[in-house]
């Protein structure tokens, strides 16, 4: 042992350091949000809880039952039932997910093809039941109602998930980017 | 004023409940429990001698004795361990290695 | 015993129990703001009425009781916590000329009862029956016989500088000068010992909870484990008050301008309080020790460093004053 | 009976009560638990007579280390399955008589007899005075200076004989 490393060692010299650095962190402002009182706005684009896309021409779901985003999905959340319509074309009975199930990867709305399933901004939901997060169709479409209310569902799919269903010319701005400037 | 015979009639009687765990207990930590109590004893006598003597002699004995116990339960404990070690008890009618 | 001084005395239990409430609360915002967090932030303004709450709600739970625990034990431990700590009280001297007992052994009446204080820690994990609580009463009983002894050994110095034990005496020889400027060395090892008495961070080798769950409380839950928590932080400020009147002064404060119409009790509260926080400066930058560490550092360098501190200090007070 | 000997009085029940139950108690945790109640109450008749010092000392060391030494001993070795077996040995009624007789001889002698011995110079307000501590550190450096440097050599030994005792043996 050197005479520095022993004077260091009788004197608390590392220690003192640290407790300098505590001392410091304590004067320095905190960062912590004081949550129900002041929300962060989500980012764009970010995955919340699930929507159905409301064709505004029919006002039903865009959802032609396909199955794809069910296959997709990892968590296996999504369950679609469908049956037989009138004019031999599939009819979509019940559409449902299981959001305490989904790990909000969003893969359902990459595989869909139609653009009929999204994410929603929307991340404060909570309850007392598992009942209350077993989302059926009609509670799926009244959150696109909710949450995607105006241009915004469009906007949504032209900057983030461009589903092949609709042609949005070329990509726009890099994702990144457009969160930096945010 | 409490007479002093009163400590010491105190003190005999601890002492014989000492003696009387100290030779009937089969546990030998309960042994060294009687041990100290026999001290303890003799440490309420030894400490009302000196107050109504008004000599600090009695007080001082009791110092060394509380040394002597310490040092005593310190080793007797250890001793206890060094054996548990061999054999797994502490009774003492059970503790008869020379026996064989 | 006359009837003011028992009504004074249940004046200062109940505003220390309401100190000791508020420790805690302290405790959770200074730790806060040095891990750049805020701390208890809902209940009243800043979180104020946070202890009041949570007391409520630990009154509230449920008592469970470990089957094959030993019941008198198990009920017992936390109490003698509780009354050791609160006892210990009784010789600190609050201002001047009041202390609720001027015993002329009261650095050892607090040495005893802080003694005494283990048991409590020691019962609580044997009597719960279980592994956890029975490790950490079996380190808790190690730590406190081996830093005992340091501690006992670092107040002798302030003993005889001071020329007493008695708490008093030694605030009042104080009046010229602090004690930690004569004895820096046993002010040291007071402090490290009191951690490691009062089962704090650096040394909560008892309560760890990345190892132990929480060691000896791990079967408790409302009301008694409460009553832990509240040994533990009383034991934290009688510690804190025994270093401010041992080694700082106790109510002595600077006597020039306007200090000197500061009343007393202010000064002996702001240095507990510093202590205080020197315990929760301490937790949010120290690690944990591992067992045999701490174990070298009481017996093989505190001990002997506090016999060398009392030789030295006893030769210097003979060469001086002749 | 006067404040003094009601206050004695309740002592010496307690006291023997106390020593009754660590004797007699199966688990010697609990043995422990009362002993410990015992030296309490010890040091409450040493502060009644004016030996606070002591008082402080019995705690300490008595109930502070070697009681907490003892607990450690019975939590290491983890004596629960005995606490079923029989907690006396044989020959227990013959240590009963030994103990009642005992207690009736040296009761019947000690109580009768009256202690005649010239009385020092440390009377309870001389003490008082000086401060327990001080008179006993006067007596202690003084007259007991040969023992008191003989004690502190049984403590070293006792350090080292249990080092010794405790320690595994490393092949």
């Amino acid at each position: 042992m050197t005479t520095s490393e022993f004077v260091k060692k009788i004197f608390f010299v590392e220690i003192l350091k640290g407790l300098g650095l505590t001392f410091k962190h304590m004067v320095n402002p905190a960062i912590t949000r004081q949550y129900p009182q002041e929300k962060r706005e989500p980012v764009p684009g970010s995955r919340g809880l699930h929507a159905l896309v409301r064709n505004p021409e029919t006002g039903r779901e865009k959802c032609v039952g396909c199955g794809l985003c069910a296959a997709m999905c990892p968590s296996q959340c999504i369950h679609i039932y469908t049956s037989e319509g009138d004019d031999h074309k599939k009819v979509v009975d019940r559409y449902e997910i299981e959001v305490l199930r989904c790990v909000f990867c969003a893969f359902c709305v990459e595989a869909c093809p139609f653009g009929a399933v999204v994410l929603t901004e929307h991340f404060e939901y909570s309850g007392y039941t598992r009942e209350e997060f077993y989302y059926t169709k009609e509670r799926l479409l009244e959150n696109w109602d909710k949450f995607m209310t105006g241009d915004k569902g469009k906007i949504y799919f032209e900057r983030f998930w461009r589903p092949k269903s609709e042609d949005f010319g070329a990509q726009p701005v890099v994702r990144a980017e457009e969160r930096a400037e945010k | 004023m409490v007479p002093l015979n009163w400590y010491i009639v105190l003190s005999a009687i601890v002492f014989s409940i000492g003696v009387f765990g100290f030779l009937s207990r089969r546990n030998l930590i309960i042994i060294f429990m009687s041990i100290e109590l026999m001290l303890n004893s003799v440490n309420i006598s030894l400490v009302a001698f000196s107050h109504y003597l008004q000599s600090m002699r009695g007080q001082m004995l009791v110092f060394f004795v509380i040394t002597v116990a310490a040092a005593e339960a310190a080793i007797g404990l250890a001793i206890l361990i060094a054996f548990y070690r061999n054999k797994p008890t502490v009774k003492v009618d059970e503790i008869n290695l020379l026996k064989g | 015993m006359d009837l003011i001084q028992f009504i004074m005395t249940l004046i200062v239990i109940g505003v220390f129990l309401l100190h000791v409430a508020f420790v805690q609360y302290f405790e959770r915002k200074a730790l806060g703001h040095m891990q750049s967090r805020l701390g208890p932030m809902r209940v009243g303004w800043h979180g104020l009425l946070q202890p009041i709450a949570d007391s409520v709600k630990l009154l509230f739970k449920e008592d469970i009781m470990p089957a094959n625990a030993d019941k008198p034990i198990f009920y017992l431990a936390p109490i003698i916590g509780v009354v050791a700590a609160i006892t210990s009280l009784a010789v600190i001297p609050i201002w001047p000329g009041f202390s609720i007992a001027n015993l002329n052994i009261g650095i050892l009446f607090i040495l005893a009862l802080s003694s005494v204080g283990a048991y409590s820690i020691v019962l609580a994990g044997w009597a719960s029956n279980s592994k956890y609580s029975f490790l950490g009463g079996l380190r808790s009983s190690a730590q406190v016989i081996s830093y005992e002894i340091a501690m006992g050994l670092s107040l002798v110095g302030v003993m005889m500088l001071a020329g007493s034990a008695n708490l008093t005496d030694i605030v009042n020889a104080q009046s010229k000068s602090w004690f930690i400027l004569y004895q820096p060395v046993a002010c040291l090892i007071f402090v490290l010992s009191a951690l490691a008495e009062t089962n704090r961070v650096p040394f909560d080798l008892t309560e760890a909870e990345s190892e132990l769950v929480a060691g000896y409380a791990t079967e408790y839950s409302g009301f008694r484990w409460a009553l832990f928590f509240m040994a533990e932080y009383a034991g934290m400020f009688v510690m804190s008050a025994l270093g401010a009147v041992c080694f700082l002064g106790g109510w002595n404060g600077p006597d020039f301008g306007i200090f000197a119409n500061v009343p007393k009790i202010i000064w002996f509260l702001l240095k507990v309080y510093g202590c205080i926080f020197t315990y929760f400066w301490l937790r949010a930058t120290l690690p944990r020790y591992r067992y045999d560490q701490l174990m070298n550092l009481g017996w093989k360098i505190f001990i002997p460093l506090s016999l060398a501190n009392i030789v030295v200090t006893g030769l210097v007070r003979v060469l001086w004053k002749g | 009976m006067s404040m003094p000997q009601v206050f004695f009085a309740y002592l010496a029940g307690m006291i023997t009560v106390l020593s009754l139950l660590v004797v007699t108690r199966k688990n010697p945790v609990h043995s422990v638990l009362w002993m410990l109640v015992m030296f309490l109450h010890i040091a409450a008749l040493y502060l009644s007579l004016n030996a606070e010092f002591l008082a402080a000392i019995q705690i300490i060391v008595y109930a502070g280390a070697i009681l907490v030494l003892f607990l450690f001993v019975i939590m290491l070795l983890n004596l629960r399955k005995e606490e079923t077996e029989k907690r006396f040995q044989n020959q227990w009624p013959f240590s009963v008589g030994v103990g009642v007789v005992l207690a009736i001889f040296s009761v019947s002698i000690v109580g009768k007899i009256t202690v005649i011995a010239p009385l020092g110079q440390y009377t309870v307000e001389a003490v008082r005075s000086e401060g327990s501590v001080m008179t006993i550190g006067k007596v202690l450096y003084t007259d007991f200076l040969l023992p008191f440097e003989i004690a502190s050599l049984l403590l070293l030994v006792a350090i080292v004989g249990a080092v010794v005792l405790a320690k595994r043996r490393l092949e």
